[in-house]
């Protein structure tokens, strides 16, 4: 096949091209032509095609993701906004810390393993390319249901692959979620996020500036891997495909990760680096129009110098390769030779690929022909921008006014004791251990809580004890109720799981997984829930520095429930003093703020009933904000034993939870004005369970009282067992070792 | 005192290694993979990780690395040598230490707080330690089930060659519930779990691990 | 008693850093002249009985299904194989 | 070009996990009569050149160092071996 140039393209306009085949439509074709003023080559075209595709242009959620820039609070923690690779947020002393959660849905549907591995190895590489060294990883994960076959295929592999990659790059896994549900049958949600560090002076951008310096590729060869990955993978469902339509896939190295971690550090330490970006979605059409469009403008690359691992691949699949572990960066050609000897000492592969030019145009060559000739900023900003169209969906008031009510409620001891114990080893709350326990945790000795915790807590500086919390949330039911008050319900829970450690929040990153923007109600579930959290950051002052969109994870018709998920990143001056979730041996149990009869989309209404329908529980940001300052407040007095928030399964699943974790019963006792079931069950919002020395108590409460804080001591910590004083009658109890062994039965059976 | 920690380039405990001693009260000195000297250091750690991957099998390729030729000479003279999880597989490999580790029993990379009994506290690495005293340490790895074939199993057995033995469960199928193993004169110490993650109690399940580093300073100012 | 042999191999075009690592190391080790090494895995699976048809169709359906993942992998199946080691 | 397939697996005295896995889940898959499963590892290394007595020494040294480590497992080496996949 001879090559498609410029001077053919030009010279053969009325060559048909297989626009639609790389999912461009009609209009965009034709726009590309206008831009070009002739037809593409068929190299941009594969260029604008995986540049244009929903994955890397935003297409159809830029017009709402506006929102969290326009409403962003005022703060003087961020010190790199949205746009880039991922933000930076300023954490004190000088140290600042970037954090990014990304989706890597379709591809661990396809290839559980190997798509979980290459999500974190491609976040990783996110966030070293902002110049910061990566200290921690976290995986929201969502599956279908847990008995589903297709769970036990998709499950384990996605396990062992965030595993085998995070493991083998030595970063400690900090946190995450495990959710079933069967809106996710058929798509579930892998979502990695991960946190990075380095000193203000070490931030390093997207950019290609200096003409005359030069584009350099190091890392793997490339490989045909992935191709058309960002536009197939992303942009289009499979469901029409079998086993053998299904698209190639991007198979990670993770020893190749750790050296790219390393050679990458130590070339940005030395000051050889003038502009950096990882390879990641679209390949080198993402890095080099990425790269020319931030930067002076103009580059020239000669694209038969890069490395090949196959060498039949044509220049369009160079382009669009989504070959792993590589990076590009720009170097200045006095600092070349330093460049690569650091390269060599890794056993990196490094090579000079072009320059940067003052042309205003991305030019590539392939053995001495153009096949690319365009301004970088028509593939790489100025993509299409689509007002999708969104409407309520006509069965949202349905399922509101399907409220929980009439679902039937345990009124004896026992169906109470039952129901609590029944809920502790469902699926969604039953131990993580069998998850968690196939990650490390310890490695690079910073660690301070990992799961099973609020947050996960890592020490950045070992003089002072600086360090971050960080946690992700999000209840797809919760949003598919009310899409609005969801998004905020994910943003409150971080907010609180962060603050119940002990830090104080400053900022946040989210991976919004919605169905096909192509629906007007999923569209609609999507502007609801970005608006909900731009206004909630906005309440509570904390920028969203970045984050992901993963549209058409759907089935058919059928959309995910609305996952907005959110990930919270909070500050410690002393990581020293962070409040655990453990039950101490002994100290009063208080329950912070208040308790309503709230059911709507709650774990109980889910595991005995099935139901999904009304309300979720309410929102009150400010009585989130005058908790959080409680809790960070107690942590800092050093008042608090243990502090765990309250979420799904209410007060009961709390105490559990803190039960196991610190092998230590309570007495609780059901305050006056409540039923039992209710206190146990609810799952109100801005609550936590804390225990304090009792010689602490009187300060604590004055504590909450200046806050005003509503607080209740239900109980005492201690003993063997959990024990509730009276419920409809008669004192219930459970003792720690059968609270365990349910929690902890529940995901061996299912996946071991 | 100088004590050589080894970083290959998958080496992911090093820094935590190092940590350790500094902690304990020794110099950290590292040690390049690709350079085949040990710049005067007085006992060496080869620390958890994935030395060169380990996609053929752990410890394989590192076994042959630059550094290893002095490492065994030196190790060979009575030099205190103690490989943790990976480092242990690269003892294994270089047959400094006998036997081997295989996929875990239940095939699944295990992160757990592992308790452990002391069983020899004659090494290098253990005299800190009281006979049979329990210990809790951090263990994560996917290869760690330690095999042998029966005849240098039962000459581990005689000479008392076991130093740790897991307790309260055998978390990956090892024979005779093994975890560590030492050579015949003691020097050389390899185990599964990782000492250097239990110095701090902030960042570890506890400071058991302590008495690994306490036993070679000690023994080396003795010297 | 038949033993059946099955070679797992990723697909060319799929990367294998197992096969690369090794492919360093041989050279490393002063092998010279290597153009590529690939490495996968080989399952020996020994029958009590015979190998007859409906055995043999069962086993080419699990072979690329279990014991390789048809996404990155090939498989081959030989029949018969004398013990390997 | 030549190529060699070297493959090694565990000794037999050596209890071998994932064979035992595979050999459950066969079996849970409705393949009848399986008396033993083992898994190993298959190198395929293709050679520039053609192989002489003296690298086939050296890719026997190699096999038995590298690929596999003779405490626990067993190669064999095969030369001339078609494509597999
Ligand atoms: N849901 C979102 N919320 C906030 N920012 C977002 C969101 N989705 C994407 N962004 C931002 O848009 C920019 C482009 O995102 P992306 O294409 O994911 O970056 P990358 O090219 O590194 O993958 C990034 O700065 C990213 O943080
Ligand atoms: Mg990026």
């Amino acid at each position: 096949m001879s090559t498609d140039t410029v001077e053919r393209a030009a010279r053969t306009p009325d060559v048909p091209q297989p626009y639609a085949e790389l999912g461009l439509k009609p209009e965009e074709y034709e726009r590309i032509r206008e831009i070009l003023g002739r037809r593409p080559t068929s190299a941009e075209l594969a260029m604008y095609s995986v540049m244009w595709s929903e994955h890397c242009s935003y297409k159809s959620s830029k017009v709402h993701l506006r929102q969290f820039g326009d409403k962003a609070p005022r703060t003087d923690a961020l010190l790199v906004g949205i746009g880039e690779n991922a933000g930076v947020v300023d954490i004190g002393d000088g140290w600042a810390v970037t954090f990014k959660v990304e989706s890597h849905n379709h591809p661990s549907y396809v290839e559980p393993y190997q798509g979980a591995a290459t999500g974190v190895g491609g976040i990783v590489r996110d966030v070293i390319s902002m110049g910061a060294r990566p200290v921690a990883v976290m995986d929201p994960l969502r599956f279908g249901a847990p008995e589903h076959p297709d769970t036990k295929r998709v499950l384990p592999g996605v396990v062992s692959g965030i595993g085998g990659y995070g493991n083998s790059l030595g970063l400690p896994n900090i946190g995450g979620e495990v959710v079933f549900d069967e809106s996710y049958q058929g798509n579930p949600l892998v979502n990695a996020l991960c946190v990075g560090v380095m000193r203000h002076e070490d931030i390093h951008l997207a950019s290609a500036r200096g003409v005359g310096n030069l584009v350099v590729l190091y890392g793997a060869k490339t490989g045909g891997d992935g191709i058309g990955g960002v536009s197939v993978l992303a942009s289009e469902t499979f469901d029409e495909g079998g086993p053998t339509k299904r698209p190639s896939v991007q198979v990670g190295d993770p020893f190749m990760g750790k050296l790219l971690i390393e050679c990458t550090l130590e070339v940005l330490g030395a000051g050889l680096v003038e502009g950096i970006q990882d390879l990641g979605g679209a390949g080198l059409s993402c890095a080099t129009s990425e790269l020319a469009s931030n930067g002076d403008g103009g580059m020239h690359v000669r694209l038969e110098a890069v490395p090949l691992r196959d060498a039949t691949l044509t220049a369009e699949e160079i382009l669009m390769s989504e070959s792993q572990e590589r990076m590009c960066a720009i170097v200045s050609p006095s600092k070349i030779a330093q460049f690569l000897a650091i390269c060599a000492r890794w056993d990196v592969t490094a090579t000079v690929i072009g320059e940067v030019t003052d042309t205003g145009r991305l030019v590539v060559d392939w053995h001495g022909e153009t096949i690319v000739d365009v301004p970088p900023r028509t593939v790489a900003h100025d993509g299409p921008v689509y007002e999708r169209p969104y409407a309520r969906p006509a069965w949202q008031d349905d399922l509101q006014a399907d409220v929980p009510d009439h679902l039937a409620r345990p009124q004896t001891p026992e169906a109470l004791r039952d129901t609590v114990l029944r809920l502790a080893g469902s699926p969604n709350l039953a131990s993580r251990a069998w998850v968690t326990d196939q990650y490390d945790r310890y490695v690079r000795g910073n660690t301070v809580l990992a799961q099973p915790a609020d947050a996960g807590v890592i020490r950045v500086d070992e003089t002072t004890g600086r360090g971050v919390a960080l946690a992700t949330d999000c209840n797809g039911r919760y949003a598919k109720l009310d899409p609005y008050a969801g998004a905020q319900l994910a943003y409150a829970e971080a907010y609180r799981n962060v603050a119940t450690t002990g830090a104080e929040p400053l900022a946040v990153t989210d991976c919004l997984n919605f169905g096909s923007p192509e629906d007007p109600d999923v569209m609609w579930q999507f502007s609801e829930s970005v608006r909900g959290l731009a206004d909630a950051c906005l309440e509570l002052g904390t920028p969203v520095t970045g984050g992901n969109v993963s549209f058409y994870n759907q089935t058919g018709d059928v959309a995910i429930h609305p996952t907005p998920v959110v990930g919270v990143l909070g500050v410690m001056p002393d990581v020293a003093r962070r409040t655990p979730m453990a039950m101490p041996a002994q100290g009063a149990v208080l329950l912070l703020g208040q308790t309503h009869d709230e059911f709507g989309g709650s774990e109980w209404a889910h595991v005995v009933h099935g139901h999904l329908g009304g309300l979720p529980p309410a929102v009150s940001l400010r009585a989130e904000r005058a908790l959080a300052q409680v809790l960070v407040a107690g942590s800092r007095e050093r008042l608090l034993a243990a502090a765990h928030d309250v979420s799904d399964g209410g007060v009961a699943q709390a105490l559990v939870e803190m039960v196991l974790a610190g092998s230590t019963g309570a007495a609780v006792s059901v305050p006056e004005s409540l039923d039992p079931f209710v206190f146990l069950l609810s799952e109100s919002t801005a609550r936590a369970v804390v225990v304090v020395a009792e010689e602490c108590a009187g300060a604590f409460v004055a504590l909450c009282e200046q806050h005003r804080v509503p607080v209740t001591r239900i109980g005492t910590a201690g003993g063997e067992e959990l024990a509730v004083a009276e419920a409809y009658g008669a004192p219930i109890a459970w003792t720690v070792d059968e609270l365990r062994a349910t929690s902890e039965a529940t995901l061996p059976a299912l996946f071991a | 005192m100088r004590i050589g920690v080894v970083t290959f380039p998958g080496s992911l405990d090093d820094v935590d290694a190092a940590r350790a001693v500094r902690i304990a009260g020794g110099e950290p000195v590292q040690l390049w993979h690709g350079e085949g000297e040990l710049r005067d250091v007085d006992a060496v750690i080869l620390p958890g990780g994935f030395s060169y991957g380990d996609y053929l099998r752990a410890g394989a390729i590192a076994r042959f690395a630059p550094v290893m030729e002095p490492l065994l000479a030196a190790a060979a003279e009575g030099l205190p040598v103690l490989g943790i999880c990976n480092g242990f597989q690269v003892l294994t490999e270089a047959h400094l230490l006998p036997g081997s580790m295989i996929k875990n029993d239940h095939r699944r990379f295990v992160c757990k707080d592992q308790r452990l009994r002391v069983e020899n506290v004659r090494t290098s690495w253990t005299s800190a330690y009281t006979a049979g005293q329990e210990i809790v340490v951090p263990l994560k790895n996917q290869d760690g089930q330690y095999v042998a074939d029966a005849s240098t199993l039962e000459r581990l057995e005689g000479e008392g060659r076991v130093v740790f033995r897991y307790v309260a469960g055998n978390p990956n199928g090892s024979r005779n519930d093994i975890a560590g193993v030492c050579n015949e004169r003691g020097n050389v110490v390899g185990l599964m779990p990782h000492p250097e993650h239990a110095v701090d109690a902030l960042t570890g399940p506890g400071t058991d691990g302590l008495g690994f580093f306490a036993s070679v300073l000690t023994g080396l100012v003795a010297a | 008693m038949a033993r059946v042999v099955v070679d797992v191999m990723l697909k060319p075009e799929i990367l294998d850093p197992q096969g690369q690592a090794v492919e360093g190391a041989l050279a490393r080790l002063g092998l010279a002249g290597v153009a590529s090494v690939r490495q996968g895995k080989r399952f020996e699976i020994d029958l009590a009985g015979e190998l007859d048809t409906a055995t043999r169709a069962q086993l080419h359906e699990l072979a690329g299904t279990l014991l390789s993942n048809p996404v990155i992998e090939d498989y081959s199946l030989r029949e018969n194989v004398e013990d390997a080691s």
